[in-house]
């Protein structure tokens, strides 16, 4: 090969990048996501399921609570007919926050390890132990 | 290529499109039902009587303002340029500017008048704001989706009222007691007295309303059986600004009982 | 005729996808096994490619000089555009690679009536700068599925790409970008006659296959909504080698990955290979100072020549009479 | 030989392109676009394969036996010994930005002529032959068979390009079509294709010393006839020398300067320029010639031809090496002569014997460009200039492609021009300098039998030529290549009348006030000399 | 190729009707040439070609066409009245000169 | 043509390090302002807008100055104005790009500012000031462009761009009509509520941004080889005479309206900017130095032996646009909110933050006008170059 040295410096340096989480991985254990089920409310539910199955509400709850945003401020609609039937309020700090009352172990733990930073949380503040976002 | 065949490419890749959505689709839920709270007050034009002989004192205008702030977490900050009020006190010649008479009495120069948004009929505020983000209920309540708000303050400019508050800096630092089963609002947004729709939904009264003790009287204005219009019917009530056609749904009474001024 | 052979092989890699995931439940083969194989192939591919290259000579120093030369001290050499070091091919290798300075000098030339006149014709420039910029934002921003704690500098990136409060979730400027871009770049294929006349396949189907996994990464991300945790946990127990399927994660997301996967497999041997070669080219990686130092050929060899002595044997004669002086009287 | 065109059929076309795809698109041999094939007897004379006497008319090229293993034998060859090649064949993206730059689409309209698509007909095969998508699916790969048809169509255009690299410039990856269509000749080469045209100076050079075939004597007696000339102008007798031995300098210039109109008078500028300096310096029959058409042929005919200057240099033992106002010359000299044939270590580091000025930019070749020489001069203002002499002269300068392209020469002659005239005008930007557009004869290509194909390709240089004519009413265009010189005269006449052709020297000359000359009242060209402040029409 | 036929020889020549072989070229040669430039051959014709012909045979090479035009007195309009094709086309190709190359 | 920018002497390069210093101090105000919110300007409950929004009201007027060159050359056939109906129609392009960074800057929610679009309000003035803004930016930026790239080609423009120069006139009086609509409509803001409010701002923008232009075309001449003739110069002062006179007739117009009426809301604010209105007095210097250099420009301008001098036209010309600025740049918007809703005055003083702000807009408005004249110079420049 000619120009050897330049050209294995670059390809070097393309290794590196494109196999770069690989690198930066290696050795470590891909620890799966916990998230944290033990508030006083949950504890106490005879049957612990969220108003959709978990699957729906990990991958869509921020489309869900859109949605009712639009529905209770411009519509006035306040009820949610679950798919099981169940109804329930729609209000972050009137339902949801009521079983998850564990912000940073529930909400946070999952969005820091996914970097997504909702910009709800400058409003709707958590819950009572969770403390203000300033 | 010509055009029609690159018409036809987009329609084919438009086609291609729906059927893998379509193919999909069935991996998500349902759109499940939303409907209103049956509990709900319901009305065509809800609107406010205040009587001002119950708010003699000034403490009778800031107990009103205090569980209305408390409630809605409502920052109390002491500069006036940046405050955020939903109701607050102004007395006779600052509230009703245009009725300023040199020889009126001292006793209604000194009156105190709880002064809030007038859910007017014609809002101002809604014709101006640029996205929608203050709107005009079916039943009349002048309302403010903060997640839609620029903060351009196109509304400010327009309210004759001075009714709205823009927060100039982050509210939550100046949030005395939080109450955690309602939101606060994000920097850069207006707000505004909301008729407490968030318990007018769930059947519940305004908060001033319940502690107003008898002062505020709220009901329908379209109903000529509601309580409002009992009261209007059988007292001489003023608006604010009425001349500028906005039609407040706030309506004072002045002397209650006693002959009105 | 190449645009629709082009259209059906990505929807025809996006449908493999969807069959083999929805259908025949092959998550651990469009999960793992594909992704694994993609990036070996991709790497190797790549280092295959430019190594190839490399066995090749450059004979000759080659620089395309497109500035003033490097002459009397008291003339302004264009030290970039027509370099004699290191340094000046380093600024004009960075300038080419990030800002594509030579596609920034494009003109249009048109005829207009017995005319040639020449416009300015910048938008290739532009829509293609937009693409690769977006490009490598997108690149960046994805990281946060392979790093846990994901750095500070993703996370601001990505902040600053998803600045605009728009949708849930919140609305990617750079996704936006590359679409239109590559919008514009396929639609210029089709629309200029020129264009269309020497685009082939191999031209059609990258950018197709681009859009079509843009398109699923933006159906995923905001229309099916994917469980982007539990991508990550797929994804981080990829690059961590313990790897782990999962089913909760939607099918858009397989098509994604595996329309990654064939693009990684397919880059390689196409022209894609331009993001290698580029910085390869002679015509820009060589400073223009052959007249400075010599520049060797490493198979130079000897060739038959006509010497001096033939010459002069030849023409002696004729030479002797116009007083041309001689070696050998 | 066809007949030429009227000026506005040559301008009907249009930048279109045919209904069938380009593969299906048969060559056509269109007369006075293509030279006439290579003569057998020139080819023996420098010992290439399948030397024949053939026209490209014919049906039967009469190719060797194994045609096709030769040509992609010689990719592999070539793909071993060129990364230009096999980088460039497999890195185009085909973004297009390269198609308008041509000149020769710009006066023809044919697509081929897009630089893209005449390295896409090489790049078909080399997919075809060389890489597993090809193999395996042809033509869906853009590859192609080899054929008949494919060889005629690769003469037809590799000896449609002039070899410029404007499009290299505009190419993000700096794809120097250039590259391909030196490749393209060396592999025609192999089957003993290549015009009369190049072939012809080849053979004469390699045995004569000079493309045009002058014999010493002719040279001698070309040379006296000019010191005569000048003698008429000047009033004063010059004695240059020839093949001396121990000169400091050699200087070598294009043939042309040394046999054509209007190349002459750009000769007898360099003759009365170093006679006022009292250079020393010599000249040489044998090595009598700068431009270098093996270039046109393959590399190893470029290397042999080549190798006269330096071997001349030894021979002669002078210091360094000053050369004329060539093209493609000083594109060798830049980027191949001491990589050929050097290190040419026999010779000093070039120091100008009169201002003292080192050319730091030529310390390994040892060859200096006479304008960077002249320039050195005027700036230490070793010469007396009376630029009222070209007052009648509008100026224009065209950059030759090798100078600009291939070597960064463009401020030395802007320089001159400014300094020994007053009316200098610029052609539009995009014309000029580094995107200066070619003669549309460069490369072996300015023969007469092609003269409507020069004419297209020299159409762009013609159009932004007429734009300073109209303009700013230019009657000159200056320019430092004997190829210019050669082929500009019919295109301007064509094109725009009313422009000559000159070489800067010429200008330099002009302007030039020699010790004990009488006053001048002859410009070089033996035509009068308008009288003091007349100024030309505008 | 093209071939000329001049009495009972056949000679070559090239693409432009220059003669293949310059040795082939007598002054029977001369009058059959100047019959395809449609040049009917006149003392005047002859000067000129006498001229080209004995440089040639010094020089190798056709002369300058300035040199020409000084050597035999002639303006260059006068030469095209004779040789219509020119001083390199007309002219050298009748007197049996070779095509001249390079670049000029 | 964008190359050409990269191109320059040193004082163009001097000069826009200059505006990328200010652009960089102004950007860094600006992340200020964003993290912690508007509270860092002088504004208030009381007084919601200020100086952004002042800004942007006088920049639509110099937005919507072009068209006092494109209709005395498009519909007049005023052939001195040809060269100069370009550098018209950019400067339009920068104002209104400078505009709509104001409206951003004084958005307490930038990042939701497609909100408009993607919530478009049609009964809302702000929507189609929007509209009519980028309607308008995007037909000076595609007719110069284009009239730009014919010229460096040397052929004559495509004729659609005539087509859009003649949409572009009335929409140059749209852009200040409906900028004047965002106040006029308003109730109980009395100093705005005036029919006359879209012919002030017309002929004060009349009166402003050609006196800008001429400033501008002054500068070229003095630093570039783009020449514009004394005889367009001074057709185009006269335009300015007389929008000026009609910009102080206005408004003695609503003086007269006010005070004959003596209706209290309606002379509040005239008070206030003149006198002061109890106790506050802020803008008072600033109403009197723009009313004094207001007539000191119009008399300069009237005679026409000094409007001729070049050097007297420049001051009267400076005069008449710092006059305009200070009544519509500052007074027209600030004194819209005094009194306030309950009849109290609160003042606003910018604060350090927002006149920084403030200033990079404006820097960013030069640069990109800089940019684009540097471009008009060298195309302009190549069609006649001679060495």
């Amino acid at each position: 090969m000619y120009n050897s040295r330049k050209i294995i410096i670059g390809l070097v340096i393309f290794v590196l990048v494109a196999a770069f989480p690989f690198f930066i991985n290696v050795g470590k254990t891909a620890q799966p996501l916990q998230l944290s089920l033990n508030t006083p409310t949950i504890n106490q539910l005879e049957k612990k399921e969220c108003i959709e199955s978990a699957d729906y509400m990990r991958a869509n709850h921020m489309r869900m609570l859109n949605e009712w945003r639009d529905q209770v401020v411009r519509e006035g609609n306040t009820v949610y007919t679950s798919s099981s039937g169940q109804k329930y309020e729609m209000s972050l700090e009137n339902n949801c926050f009521q079983c998850h009352s564990n912000k940073s172990n529930f909400c946070d733990s999952c969005h820091t390890y996914s970097q997504v930073d909702p910009y709800c949380w400058d409003c709707h503040n958590g819950t009572k132990g969770a403390g203000l976002k300033q | 290529m010509n055009r029609r065949d690159f018409l036809k490419v987009i329609a084919a890749a438009g086609i291609g499109g729906i059927v893998v959505m379509e193919g999909l689709d069935d991996f998500r839920v349902e759109a499940a039902e939303m409907n209103k709270d049956s509990n709900a007050l319901q009305a065509k034009h809800w609107g406010m009587v205040i009587d001002i002989s119950k708010f003699q004192k000034p403490e009778d205008i800031q107990r009103v303002a205090n569980a209305c702030h408390q409630y809605h977490n409502v920052p109390d900050i002491k500069d006036p340029k940046h405050e955020v009020k939903w109701i607050w006190k102004e007395d006779f010649e600052h509230a009703f500017a245009e009725m300023e008479s040199k020889y009126l009495s001292e006793k209604i120069k000194t009156m105190n008048f709880p002064v809030l948004c007038n859910h007017c009929e014609e809002p101002m505020c809604v014709r101006v704001c640029p996205t929608k983000a203050t709107f005009k209920r079916p039943d009349g309540i002048v309302v403010m989706d903060y997640h839609r708000c620029i903060g351009c303050r196109y509304c400010m400019a327009g309210c004759p009222y001075g009714a709205r508050s823009f927060n100039f800096i982050d509210p939550r630092p100046h949030i005395g007691m939080m109450n955690h089963d309602y939101p606060t609002r994000a920097i850069g947004v207006v707000e505004k007295c909301t008729m407490c729709v968030e318990r007018l939904n769930k059947g519940l009264k305004p908060i001033c309303v319940e502690v107003s003790r008898g002062g505020i009287i709220f009901g329908d204005l379209n109903d000529p059986n509601s309580e409002v219009r009992k009261v209007l019917r059988s007292n001489f009530a003023i608006r604010r600004k009425a001349e500028l056609g906005t039609g407040p749904s706030v309506y004072y009474v002045i002397g209650g009982d006693e002959e009105g001024a | 005729m190449k645009v629709w052979f082009s259209l059906l092989a990505v929807i025809i890699l996006a449908l493999t996808a969807w069959v083999g995931v929805e259908i025949l439940h092959l998550n651990t083969l469009f999960g793992i096994i594909i992704p694994y194989t993609a990036i070996a192939v991709f790497i190797g591919g790549f280092i295959i490619r430019v190594v190839r290259w490399g066995k090749s000579p450059v004979p000759f120093c080659i620089t395309t000089t497109c500035g003033q030369q490097q002459s009397l001290p008291w003339i302004k050499q264009n030290k970039i555009e027509n370099p004699t070091n290191t340094w000046g091919v380093i600024w004009r290798m960075v300038l080419e690679v990030t800002l594509f300075r030579s596609l920034f000098r494009n003109t249009k030339t048109e005829k207009i009536e017995d005319k040639l006149v020449f416009g300015s014709a910048q938008w290739l420039w532009f829509g293609s700068l937009v693409f690769h910029w977006s490009m490598l934002i997108i690149l960046l921003r994805h990281l946060r599925f392979f790093l846990n704690p994901v750095p500070g500098l993703i996370i601001g990136l990505e902040s600053l790409d998803s600045f605009l409060q728009i949708g849930v979730p919140l609305l990617y400027i750079t996704d936006v970008l590359l679409v239109a871009a590559l919008t514009y770049l396929f639609l210029r294929r089709v629309m200029i006659p020129n264009i269309k006349y020497i685009s082939q396949i191999a031209d059609y189907f990258p950018v197709l296959l681009l859009l079509g996994i843009a398109a699923s990464g933006i159906l995923g991300r905001y229309v099916y909504g994917v469980d982007v945790a539990a991508v990550k946990e797929l994804t981080m127990s990829l690059v961590s080698f313990k790897p782990t399927t999962s089913t909760t994660i939607g099918t858009i997301f397989y098509i994604h990955i595996f329309l990654v996967s064939s693009l990684a497999v397919y880059f390689p041997c196409s022209k894609l290979m331009h993001a290698g070669g580029i910085f390869l080219s002679p015509t820009r990686n060589l400073a223009n100072n052959s007249r400075i130092e010599r520049y060797i050929n490493p198979w130079n060899y000897e060739v038959e020549k006509h010497h001096y002595s033939e010459y002069e044997d030849e023409f002696r004669d004729k030479m002797r009479k116009v007083g041309l002086p001689l070696e050998k009287e | 030989m066809a007949k030429l065109p009227k000026k506005d059929e040559l301008l009907q076309h249009k930048f279109d392109v045919p209904k069938t795809d380009w593969m299906d698109t048969p060559v056509e041999f269109k007369p006075g676009t293509y030279c006439y094939g290579a003569k057998a007897k020139n080819l023996e004379i420098v010992n290439f394969p399948n030397a024949r006497d053939w026209s490209p008319e014919d049906e039967d090229w009469k190719l060797p036996e194994d045609w096709k293993g030769t040509i992609i034998e010689g990719i592999s060859d070539y793909m071993s010994k060129y990364r230009s090649f096999r980088l460039f064949m497999d890195v185009c993206v085909r973004c297009g930005a390269c198609a308008d730059k041509c000149h020769f689409y710009m006066g023809t309209g044919d697509p081929k002529n897009m630089p893209v698509l005449r390295a896409e007909l090489m790049r078909s095969i080399y997919k075809r032959y060389f890489t597993t998508s090809g193999k395996v699916f042809g033509r869906l790969a853009g590859a192609r068979d080899l054929t008949e048809d494919v060889i005629k169509e690769w003469w037809y255009y590799f000896f449609q390009c002039t070899e410029c690299r404007r499009c290299s410039v505009f190419c993000p990856y700096g794809i120097d079509q250039a590259e391909i269509t030196i490749m393209g000749r060396e592999l025609l080469n192999l089957l003993g294709l290549n015009t009369d045209w190049i072939s012809g100076p080849v053979a004469n050079c390699y045995i004569k010393g000079n493309h045009v075939g002058m014999e010493p004597q002719a040279i001698m007696s070309n040379i006296e006839f000019m010191i005569d000339d000048i003698e008429t102008i000047t009033g004063k007798r010059i004695n240059p020398s020839f093949n001396r031995k121990g000169a400091e300098i050699l200087f070598v210039a294009p043939s042309g300067d040394l046999f054509a109109e209007p190349g002459i008078f750009t000769c007898m500028g360099y003759l009365m320029l170093f006679e006022q300096l009292g250079l020393d310096y010599t000249m040489s029959t044998y090595a009598s010639e700068g431009g270098n058409f093996g270039f046109f042929t393959s590399n190893e005919m470029a290397k042999r031809l080549n190798a006269k200057i330096y071997a001349e240099a030894k021979r002669l033992g002078v210091k360094w090496i000053l050369g004329g106002e060539c093209g493609h010359m000083w594109r060798l000299v830049n980027q191949y002569m001491d990589t050929w044939n050097g290190p040419a270590d026999f010779l000093e580091e070039p120091i100008s014997p009169i201002t003292g000025t080192k050319f730091e930019n030529a310390k390994s070749t040892k060859m200096v460009h006479i304008t960077e020489f002249t320039a050195d001069l005027i700036y230490h203002n070793k010469l007396k200039l009376d630029p009222s002499r070209n007052d009648h002269l509008r100026i224009t300068y065209h950059d030759s492609c090798n100078t600009s392209r291939g070597m960064g020469l463009l401020e030395e002659p802007r320089y001159i021009i400014n300094k020994v005239c007053n009316n200098f005008f610029e052609m539009p930007e995009e014309t000029i300098r580094e995107k200066t557009l070619c003669c549309g004869s460069g490369s072996g290509l300015n023969a007469g039998e092609n003269m409507e194909l020069r004419l297209r390709g020299g159409f762009p240089r013609a159009n932004a030529v007429k734009y300073v004519q109209e303009n700013h009413g230019v009657n000159v265009l200056a320019n430092i290549c004997a190829l210019d010189r050669a082929s500009f005269p019919s295109l301007m006449d064509y094109w725009v009348p009313g422009v000559e052709v000159m070489g800067v020297h010429e200008l330099v000359a002009n302007a030039l006030v020699m010790d004990g000359e009488i006053e001048r009242t002859l410009d070089l060209r033996c035509e009068p000399l308008p009288e003091k402040g007349v100024k030309s029409d505008v | 190729m093209a071939e000329l036929k001049v009495g009972d020889r056949i000679l070559l020549l090239d693409e432009d009707g220059f003669l293949d072989n310059a040795a082939d070229w007598d002054e029977e040669v001369a009058h059959v040439l100047a019959t395809t430039e449609e040049v009917e051959l006149t003392q005047e014709h002859w000067d000129i070609i006498n001229y080209l012909r004995e440089y040639y045979a010094e020089f190798g090479v056709a002369p300058m066409v300035r040199k020409m035009l000084k050597d035999t007195g002639k303006k260059q309009s006068e030469i095209y009245t004779l040789f219509p094709s020119g001083p390199g086309k007309g002219a050298c190709k009748i007197a049996g000169l070779p095509k001249p190359t390079g670049c000029v | 043509m964008l190359e050409k920018v990269l191109y320059g002497s040193k004082r163009y390069y001097t000069w826009i390090v200059f505006l990328m210093i200010i652009i960089i101090f102004g950007f860094t105000a600006y992340l200020e302002q964003f993290n912690t919110g508007l509270g860092i300007t002088g504004m208030s409950r009381d007084v919601t807008w200020g100086l952004y929004i002042s800004q942007f009201t006088f920049m639509v007027g110099v937005a919507a100055s072009a068209v006092m060159v494109a209709i005395p050359y498009y519909l007049h056939d005023h052939k001195t104005f040809g060269p100069i109906v370009i550098l018209g129609e950019f400067l339009a392009v920068a104002a209104v790009i400078v505009c709509m960074l104001f409206i951003l800057c004084d958005m307490g929610q930038p990042t939701r500012f497609l909100n408009i679009v993607l919530h478009p309000t049609p009964n809302s003035v702000m929507f189609w000031d929007m509209c009519v803004l980028l309607g308008y930016l995007l037909l000076n930026l595609i007719i110069g462009w284009t009239i730009l790239g014919a010229d460096k080609k040397g052929i004559s423009a495509p004729h659609w761009t005539k087509v859009l120069t003649y949409i572009a006139i009335p929409w140059a009086v749209s852009i200040h009509t409906v900028t004047a609509f965002l106040y006029a409509g308003l109730p109980g803001r009395y100093y705005w509520l005036t029919a006359i409010m879209a012919g002030r701002f017309l002929a004060s923008a009349f009166a402003a941004g050609p006196a800008l232009l001429i400033i501008l075309c002054l500068i070229l001449r003095k630093y570039t080889s783009f020449k514009t003739s004394k005889e367009a110069i001074q057709s185009l002062a006269v335009i300015v005479t007389y929008a000026m006179i009609a910009n102080v007739f206005f408004f003695l117009l609503e003086v007269f309206t006010a005070f004959y009426s003596n209706i209290p809301g309606h002379m509040a604010a005239l008070q206030y900017l003149f006198v002061g209105l109890n106790g506050h007095n802020n803008l008072v210097p600033f109403m009197w130095t723009a009313a004094i250099l207001a007539f000191l420009g119009i008399g300069l301008l009237l005679v026409p032996s000094m409007r001729r001098n070049e050097k007297v036209l420049t001051i009267a010309l400076a005069a008449v646009f710092i006059a305009a600025w200070l009544d519509k740049g500052i007074g027209l918007v600030l004194a819209g909110f005094v009194p306030n809703s309950f009849e109290r005055v609160t003042e606003y003083i910018p604060s350090s933050t927002e006149l920084a702000i403030v200033l990079g807009v404006y820097a960013i408005g030069f640069l990109i006008l800089t940019i684009l004249y540097k471009m008009v110079v060298a195309v302009r420049e190549q069609s006649m170059v001679e060495h």
